[in-house]
């Protein structure tokens, strides 16, 4: 049995939407280095809400690539309240799986999206329900493994 | 696909003599060693034979040397036998923070059940530091235990050293050398070494089979208790294939050792050239002056050790990210820990381990991926020389 | 000279299927199984198949498995672990006086650390005492530990009202199954069996690769303490062949199993027979009635075993005094001791063990020479049946 | 390496004087069933002193019985004085080497030869120098196995 399924090998070996967008109209900034994943999310929303192009940039091992790869994959052409209701459960499901010790990657890959979705509302003084009680510096479940300051948003 | 295996200190291929000597002792000789008729006396000869290849590798009398199921074993016996025997005259161990997790665990276990343990750490090159050995005897040590080679970094450490140190206080020593073996001259006796573990695995012999050296004289308590195999000290029905295999591979790492160290050594230090001169941002951990012949321990600044692994095994290269069996933990390397190195540089880290099928060719082969996919990995993550971490 | 194992209870040659299945993983595929790269999960893949086999073979979850180097380590291993995790519930252990020394010797070495060990006694017939075991529970009691088959006399053990006796209580219940594996139907979720101790080289598998079952819910601490194999629950670098050898094995046993108990007992009955009618004053020791079907154990009156051994060697047959184990120390046997055996008569006893390879002529090759060899002996000893002992 | 050397399988296989000598001068048995070694040796002993015949008889294991043939071969055509001096360790020596946890078997024969000289002494009125001291009851040095009654003489 593989590490991976072949999805998740294929959104690592050749990620989609990967860069950074200049002049974005939101960035989220998730994980540390520390940690062993951190991920940058920048995101173009148009006039209708709709979240025309996202980008990503991973430190982070296979998984969390893949997780960004995908997550990017899934919000493109969707509207932010559709790109908030994404789960990191759906981007497993859209994975085909991770395995147990890599589920986490998931959850900082739909953190990272919502933080950059956040940074687009701050600075755009729009509300989202999908938004209410998110706290961009939370530390996501995870045990964290010694000398690891925690995620949080870093935009 | 090309396939290049460079981590020989996970573990390595048996070598076909070795292989050889073993194969008449599974369906043909296959006599339990303890059994008195002759199938079982041909059994025991193999055995005796096997015993005398390994301790002459180690320069110890045949009857020093107890086979064991693993090198893991052996560090536990040595740990759990020997606090037991001694529990009288104390309950302190002094040993390192770079140990391996056979030692570090044991002694967790033992520190559940009374043993004081004291780890002593190392200096950013990966040596230990010898003063604080000294300063951690009490009156109550009872052993101190310090690898020859480690298995993260291959840095050697000043074993014959230590040991004096130890006696000078009447205290063991014990060293695991597991990652030593076949890699370094080894010499118990002029070592001053008390106990010492091994493994076949690392020398192109097969898995699950170990040994511990135990000075004539120290006594450690039996670890597996049972029938009466290795003059008393083990009991477990004898690998006997395995056996012969490790007799076979010791008197081929004794014969090779020379050209082995030699060989590999120039591999590794033209990989370590090549990669540090075509990627920037590479460091080479640990001494290079006392360092296992093919360890090249090495870290990729702003990406991820797993990735690295990932895309190297995609073009057929095997290596390993710190310490193989915690690549599946999500906890940084605690041997890189110890030396201080920044834990996002432990995360790129990776080790390669040449050996004796290693080519040049195998070299240039991964230098060449190494330098694409670093690249490539760089430009997808989030840090950088720019951005900094 | 004809070449005549009847050792098959001391170990058995590996068959050739399951050397096959080993091979490729000793050059080829010689992967650290803790490894990430293909490589390693290609040798993780092996040992989950083997897991899977030996599973099987005994009605277990495969996640229920856990591959050890010996069946005496899996013994080492229930006994430390389980008194070791459940020290605050009670110190107290039951078994058996004709337990395998891998059982004795380690509760030896647990009294000595404050565990109380209670050891029920047999009938003449070699089976234990089951109101004894109930008797001597109390509330201190953490584990009941009975064998399946006995390794010296063949004796099935009730280890399914045992369970249910040890279960009554909330005790634990171990059983040594290293004899009954492949000799008897095992379905260990059935019987209620909570941990069970096995062996591949009494199963045509390779020696040095042993395993302990242990039911989904127990938690014994580790005995070998380091890295996270098998689920984190036994370290060291899984002897990868071996492991691979140990499931072919548990796979042939587990097809093979109706027959080879067919055949086997119909081989051993007539040995039995031919030997009984053939030579005076023979009498086979354990009930016949739930037994090894390879066992045949069988005093010869006025003679001692060692020089029977020695000159059946002589015309190429293999046979064991007593207990393999034992037959270097000039004790008598434990069990047959416990059975009540006279000490003179338990010297001159010889364990006949059948196996998948014996043949018919086989028999009457030894029966033959048998004949011959106590009549010698007779002839020479200083006590006969005139003279008595 | 095989557990006894040939000389020992020699006299094993084939030992020499085996039997039971007919109104013997001398008889006498060592050892038991119960130790797992009993040795019976009857001997003739001629006018001059020198014993003309030996014959044995054991139950024991390889080294036993092989000791008891070696035993007896030497002390055939000796005088009693000379039998009484030959001592286990030149049995072993004879044997060419005995396992060590098998030298007790030669110290068994040793004895046993000697029960039977102090038989034919006793039976006789005769003393000899070589049976000062010898106590026929004696157990010898190693530790018997539980159940063992210990050997002694039992002619
Ligand atoms: C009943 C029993 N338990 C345990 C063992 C020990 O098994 P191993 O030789 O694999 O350590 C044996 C065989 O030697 C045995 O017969
Ligand atoms: C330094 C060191 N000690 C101990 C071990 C454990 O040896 P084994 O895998 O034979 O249990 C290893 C290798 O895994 C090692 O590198």
């Amino acid at each position: 049995m593989a590490l991976y399924n072949e999805t998740v090998m294929d959104h690592f070996m050749n990620p989609r939407n990967v860069g950074e967008i200049e002049n974005p109209d939101g960035k989220g900034v998730y994980g540390s280095p520390v940690c062993g994943d951190m991920m940058q999310i920048t995101i173009k929303v148009d006039d209708n809400d709709v979240i025309t192009d996202v980008k990503f940039k991973t430190f982070g091992c296979g998984s969390a690539i893949a997780s960004s790869s995908m997550a990017t994959e899934m919000i493109i052409g969707k509207t932010v309240d559709e790109a908030l209701a994404v789960t990191n459960k759906q981007i497993v499901e859209e994975l085909g799986g991770l395995p147990a010790v890599k589920l986490h990657c998931s959850v900082l890959a739909d953190h990272a999206i919502k933080c950059a979705i956040y940074d687009y509302a701050q600075k755009h003084g729009k509300t989202y329900k999908g938004l209410e009680g998110f706290d961009p510096n939370a530390d996501d479940d995870d045990e964290n493994p010694e000398g690891c300051e925690g995620p949080g948003c870093k935009a | 696909m090309r396939q290049v295996y460079m981590d020989y200190s996970a573990t390595t291929p048996v070598k076909k003599e070795v292989l050889d000597a073993m194969m008449p002792y599974f369906t043909e000789h296959f006599g339990n060693p303890s059994s008195l008729y002759t199938y079982g006396l041909e059994a025991k000869d193999a055995i005796t034979k096997a015993r005398g290849q390994l301790a002459h590798l180690i320069g110890a009398n045949p009857d020093e040397v107890y086979f064991t199921g693993s090198g893991s074993e052996a560090d536990n016996w040595t740990l759990f036998g020997v606090t037991d025997k001694l529990a009288k005259k104390g309950n302190h161990i002094i040993t390192t923070q770079i140990e391996h997790h056979a030692i570090l665990h044991s002694c967790e276990f033992l520190q559940k059940h009374g043993v004081d343990v004291t780890y002593v750490g190392v200096n950013p090159d990966g040596t230990v530091k010898l003063d604080e050995i000294e300063k951690a005897i009490t009156d109550k040590t009872v052993l101190i235990s310090v690898m020859l080679i480690n298995n993260e970094v291959g840095t050697i450490q000043p074993v014959k050293e230590i040991a004096e140190i130890a006696h000078k206080h009447g205290v063991l020593f014990h060293t695991d050398a597991v990652q030593g073996l076949g890699n370094t001259p080894i010499n118990v006796h002029e070592m001053g070494i008390d106990l010492m573990s091994m493994s076949a695995h690392k020398i192109y012999g097969p898995k699950g089979v170990g040994a511990l050296y135990m000075r004539k004289g120290v006594n450690a308590s039996n670890y597996l208790h049972g029938g009466a195999q290795e003059s008393g000290h083990r009991a477990s029905t004898e690998n006997l294939a395995g056996i012969v295999g490790f007799g076979k591979a010791a008197e081929m790492a004794e014969a090779n050792l020379e050209n082995h160290i030699k060989n590999c050594s120039a591999l590794r230090n033209y990989l370590i050239e090549q990669v540090t001169k075509t990627i920037p941002g590479t460091t080479v951990n640990g001494t290079m002056e006392h360092r296992h012949p093919g360890n090249a321990n090495i870290t990729f600044e702003y990406i991820e050790g797993e990735s690295i692994l990932l895309m190297l095994d995609s073009v057929g290269i095997s290596v390993s990210t710190g310490s193989a069996c915690s690549s599946k933990s999500l906890k940084p390397s605690h041997v890189l820990t110890a030396m201080g190195v920044p834990v996002e540089k432990i995360h790129g880290t990776i080790r390669f381990t040449v050996g004796d099928f290693t080519t040049k060719e195998d070299i240039d082969y991964v230098v060449e991926n190494l330098a694409k996919i670093v690249a490539r990995l760089r430009e997808i993550s989030s840090v950088n020389e720019k951005k900094g971490w």
